[in-house]
């Protein structure tokens, strides 16, 4: 039996919204993925402590789905907590193209967005963006708990949001 | 007839499902993830950076040694478990059947003992 | 013996018990380490380079960012520099709102180090609760500075802001909540089997040993020698207060571990006097001149910072700005000698070891 | 005295409404302190920081007092909107703290000058205290107007405290009786001089800006002799070497190596001077196994060659990096922003 989508009474049409769920392959994809970002542990300084503070008991990033790992290979975001000195950037680089595809950086702290408190240093990169495509920038220095929380949900949105409108937010 | 060729249905469904199972799941993982192999990612993982050395080095026999005697006490383990679940039902004769199979091994082990295999930095 | 080859391993900038950016170039025999050269530098930011175009406030800022463990010390050892050169009289109500605050970072330090310790050596709730109690004392600090990590609250002459109502109260009513946790850590992790097994007799050095290398801190006292600058050159007011100083025998990772937690009851010890004795009003800001120009000449001070002698040597031409500033860090100089320790350890214990002497990258590197 | 108690009459207030405007705005509004009165200090504000800086061009004091102010603002470039939660206070505060460093110094600064000069400075205060009723304008000129007297003032005074301190100092210096560590300077210097080389010793004296610490200046061919002496002497016996520092002085390099002797706490400061252009001293390795790194960073941030050291390389920069960085001449490779 034929079934076209203009033919259905308005009454269904509404039911039918209320109960089925049309949803595309990478909405479910990007779904599943924002809610379990696995996080390669990548200190570098002062932000690298208030990172700890944040998994730990008190900020718990587990509940978001949050998890640290060790190795680029079973990390999907990686958060470069830290100043990012020259004698570093080549490593960096390195680890980020070690990580899997679907691959985002949050670069926590003001250091690692451009440079920070040590703009003016012959030896640090002035923001993380010359070395990697970054995502989402959390300003502060250090930023509180709270507010690496809030970068993490604005990556979150943003994976969906890619997903949903197929549109890049950023040039990547 | 039937009765005996269904019970066979069983095993067949059983391998089935034992095969199908894992070749569903890694497919699914295979098709849906995104693939872009490149030659930096492929390089070996050295906590950042480039890997110094060769991986295969020749390296002292005793951790070969040592993994040899987990193996076989591991598989001892292994054949305990199912007597452990239901000795009770075996009664007398699966008891002296498993005595015999440890006390077998244990010739084993003390064999290892005395070849000071356990001692660590013996080799 | 087979002749065997050696593997050269990465102990990298990027690993989860190097506490930040350290690389060490292993030699590996097997499991026993043949050699082992740390290579740092991956943190070093040229604070020492912005400070000569800084005058001294400005300088403040980057002291909390060099050991971003225990920020109220740096802080201090350069206030403290600038207020010997010129001489300038701190009031009483800022020399206590210091030592109480850099004690309580002393705690915060202590209780990083313990936590991410045992994370090293494969424990994980220790971790948790360590970050725990630290939030409290962070939130002291947060009510008192307004910051959670990197303070900024010391000024040359005195402190910034004043003690808001009712932070005193907060702080007592801490040391009891601190002592109670104190003793349940002890139960949790002193005692426990596995962890003597992996920390007693490992990474063991003598006194004459640690005195030739520079050692400083607990690395210097857990082998016997009493030798803390809160004692034996004592600044701000801490000869008013008596504590005793923890000294250890045998110089191993047991000792230097039993001493830190030993000086966390110090240190709440010393809080306890502390806050009795705290002035209810007073000047926090003693008389600084408008510009702070040190006089010509130069000039090192030290004090007992949570990871040992932190020294501040500043030679200044009489200008706002120091000609030359250097910090004498004390992680620098006791990472020195993780290469004579290692020689010959498994790499398990090069964890606990590194994990021992407590280094900071942000200060290594400076 | 009536600046005492107005002062006291105004400080408790005054940290409750700093801390809540500090939450309230993004940029923290000008350092709440004792002797300012915040209410005056916050409406001043705008004029302060073109006070701030309108003094600081105005004195003659280095460019670098401005260079400093400049440091302060560009130094948090990015505004903080993503995190405007009340509680993310360390971000408004870290990017606040290196704004009003620059200016907070400047302005308070201008007040606690006055309050060194006295009476101009009660008179800064009164006008402060009159900013509470709404009439700004007014209230500004008067501020103007008190700075021009109070800028007058201060050029006289300047010049008499200078004098004044100066003549302190000298003063100071000569009925002051010979330090107590005198003793060991002497005693040390002597046996430099018997022991290793009459002429080791360039220059001896007290410090008198850290402790009195006695400061010897050695010869760089005597200094291997002299630091196995000071560590083996039975008198001297310092064993345990506290710091070494590598300054840079235009006209010459310097190594100053702080050493105690951890018993009796006999300290000495050593330097040693070299020339520019190959600048080396003999490395104290040998003696002060502890000695390595420190040599080590000297090495790599100022270029002084340490012969006899084991192993001089690079310790802080990447080996590939050309110049060193802590030299006054040097030219970093990207300009700076």
């Amino acid at each position: 039996m034929g079934f076209d989508l203009e033919s259905i009474t308005p009454e269904e049409r509404e039911e039918l919204s209320r109960n089925v769920l049309l949803t595309s392959l990478e909405q479910i994809k990007a779904w599943a993925r924002s809610h379990s970002m696995w996080p390669l542990t990548f200190g570098l300084a002062c932000c690298a402590i208030e990172m700890m503070g944040t998994g730990a008991a008190h900020y718990d990033l587990d509940r978001f789905g949050v998890f640290f790992r060790p190795s680029p290979r079973q990390a999907d975001v990686m958060i470069v907590a830290g100043t990012v000195t020259k004698k570093m950037a080549p490593l960096l680089r390195r680890l980020y193209e070690q990580m899997p595809e679907p691959k985002w950086v949050i670069a926590m702290g003001s250091c690692a967005t451009a440079g920070g408190p040590y703009v003016r240093s012959y030896s640090v990169v002035k923001g993380v963006d010359q070395i990697v495509p970054v995502d989402v920038y959390i300003p502060g220095c250090p930023p509180n708990p709270a507010a690496l929380i809030y970068g993490i949900n604005k990556l979150r949105e943003k994976i969906r949001y890619e997903a949903k409108t197929g549109k890049q937010v950023t040039n990547r | 007839m039937e009765k005996y060729v269904n019970s066979y249905v069983i095993v067949v469904v059983f391998v089935a499902l034992g095969i199908l199972l894992p070749m569903v799941a890694l497919a699914a993982g295979r098709i849906l993830r995104p693939n872009k192999p490149t030659a930096e990612k492929q390089m070996t993982y050295e906590s950042g950076n480039d890997p110094v050395g060769e991986g295969q080095v020749r390296y002292n026999i005793r951790y070969y040694l040592y993994a040899l005697m987990f193996v076989i006490f591991d598989v001892e383990t292994v054949f305990l478990y199912p007597w452990a679940v239901a000795y009770n039902q075996l009664g007398l004769f699966a008891l002296v059947e498993m005595l015999i199979f440890t006390a077998l091994l244990l010739v084993g082990l003390f064999y290892a003992w005395k070849k000071r295999v356990l001692k660590w930095d013996s080799i | 013996m087979i002749r065997t080859e050696e593997l050269l391993l990465n102990v990298g900038p990027q690993h989860p018990s190097t506490h930040g950016v350290l690389r060490i170039v292993v030699k590996l025999d097997g499991e026993v380490i043949k050699e082992a050269t740390p290579v740092i530098g991956y943190l070093h930011r040229g604070t020492e380079k912005l400070a000569e175009s800084l005058n001294y406030t400005q300088i403040i800022p980057y002291t909390d960012r060099m050991d971003y463990l225990s920020a109220m010390t740096n802080n201090y050892v350069l206030c403290y520099a600038v207020e010997k050169m010129m001489g300038i009289e701190v009031p009483e109500r800022a020399q206590f709102l210091r030592l109480i605050v850099m004690e309580l970072q002393r705690i915060a330090s202590h209780l990083v180090w313990w936590g991410t310790y045992l994370l090293d050596l494969g424990a994980l709730s220790p971790f948790l609760f360590a970050f725990k109690d630290r939030e409290k004392i962070v939130d002291l600090f947060n009510e008192l500075c307004g910051a959670r990590l990197t303070y900024n609250y010391m000024r040359v002459g005195g402190v910034k802001w004043d003690a808001p109502p009712g932070w005193i109260d907060k702080v007592r009513d801490f040391i009891p909540y601190m002592e109670k946790q104190l003793q349940d850590y002890d139960r949790l992790v002193t005692g426990n089997e596995i962890f003597l097994n992996r920390v007693k007799g490992i990474g063991k050095y003598d006194a004459e040993t640690a005195i030739a290398w520079g050692l400083s801190g607990v690395n210097l006292r857990c082998t016997g020698v009493k030798w803390d600058l809160r004692k034996d050159e004592p600044y701000c007011i801490y000869d008013r207060f008596e504590f005793d100083v923890p000294v250890g025998k045998n110089g191993d990772c047991y000792d230097r571990y039993l001493l830190r937690i030993e000086e966390i009851r110090q240190s709440l010890r010393i809080l306890k006097q502390a806050v009795e004795q705290f002035p209810s009003s007073g000047e926090t800001m003693g008389k600084v001149p408008r510009v702070i120009r040190p006089p010509e000449g130069e000039t090192y001070v030290r004090i007992e910072a949570p990871r040992g002698e932190l020294g501040c040597h500043i030679v200044s031409k009489g200008k706002a700005e120091p000609y030359r500033l250097k910090f004498r860090r004390p992680s620098f100089n006791n990472l020195q000698m993780l290469p004579k320790l290692l020689v010959g350890e498994t790499m398990s214990n090069l964890i606990a070891i590194l994990g021992g002497v407590d280094i900071v990258l942000g200060e290594v590197d400076c | 005295m009536s600046e005492e108690q107005k002062r006291e009459e105004s400080r408790p207030a005054e940290p409750e409404a700093a801390r809540r405007e500090d939450a309230a705005e993004a940029r923290t509004g000008g350092p709440a302190d004792a002797r300012v009165e915040n209410a005056g200090e916050e409406k001043r504000d705008e004029p302060a920081a073109e006070g701030g800086r309108e003094t600081v061009t105005a004195r003659e004091a280095s460019g670098g007092g401005s260079a400093g102010t400049e440091a302060g603002q560009p130094a948090q470039p990015q505004p903080d909107a993503a995190s405007d939660q009340p509680a993310s206070a360390a971000g408004a505060e870290a990017e606040g703290k290196a704004a009003p460093a620059g200016d907070g110094d400047g302005a308070r600064a201008g007040e606690g000058a006055d309050a060194g000069t006295g009476k101009s400075g009660g008179e800064a205060a009164d006008a402060g205290k009159a900013a509470v009723d709404p009439e700004r304008e007014a209230k500004i000129r008067a501020a103007q107007e008190a700075r021009a007297a109070r800028l007058a003032a201060k050029a006289a005074a300047g010049a008499a405290a200078g004098g004044a301190a100066a003549g302190k100092d000298a003063a100071a210096a000569e009925p002051k009786p010979p330090s107590p560590k005198q003793p060991w300077l002497d005693e040390a210097v002597e046996l430099l001089k018997t022991e290793v080389h009459p002429d080791a010793v360039e220059e001896a004296t007290i410090n008198a800006l850290s402790d009195d610490m006695p400061t010897i200046v050695v010869k760089a061919e005597h200094w291997p002799a002299a630091a196995k002496l000071l560590r083996d002497h039975e008198k001297l016996g310092c064993r345990y070497l506290r710091n070494v520092t590598g300054v840079d002085y235009e006209t010459h390099m310097e190594v100053v190596y702080f050493v105690i002797n951890m018993e009796t706490k006999r300290e000495y400061a050593i330097k040693i001077r070299t020339d520019r252009e190959h600048p080396s001293v003999p490395s104290a390795v040998p003696v002060w196994p502890g000695a390595d790194w420190p040599e080590r960073e000297i090495y790599d941030l100022l270029g002084i060659e340490f012969p006899g050291h084991p192993n001089l390389r690079r310790i802080l920069m990447p080996d590939d990096w050309v110049g060193h960085p802590l030299r006054k001449d040097y030219v970093p490779l990207d300009p700076e922003v």
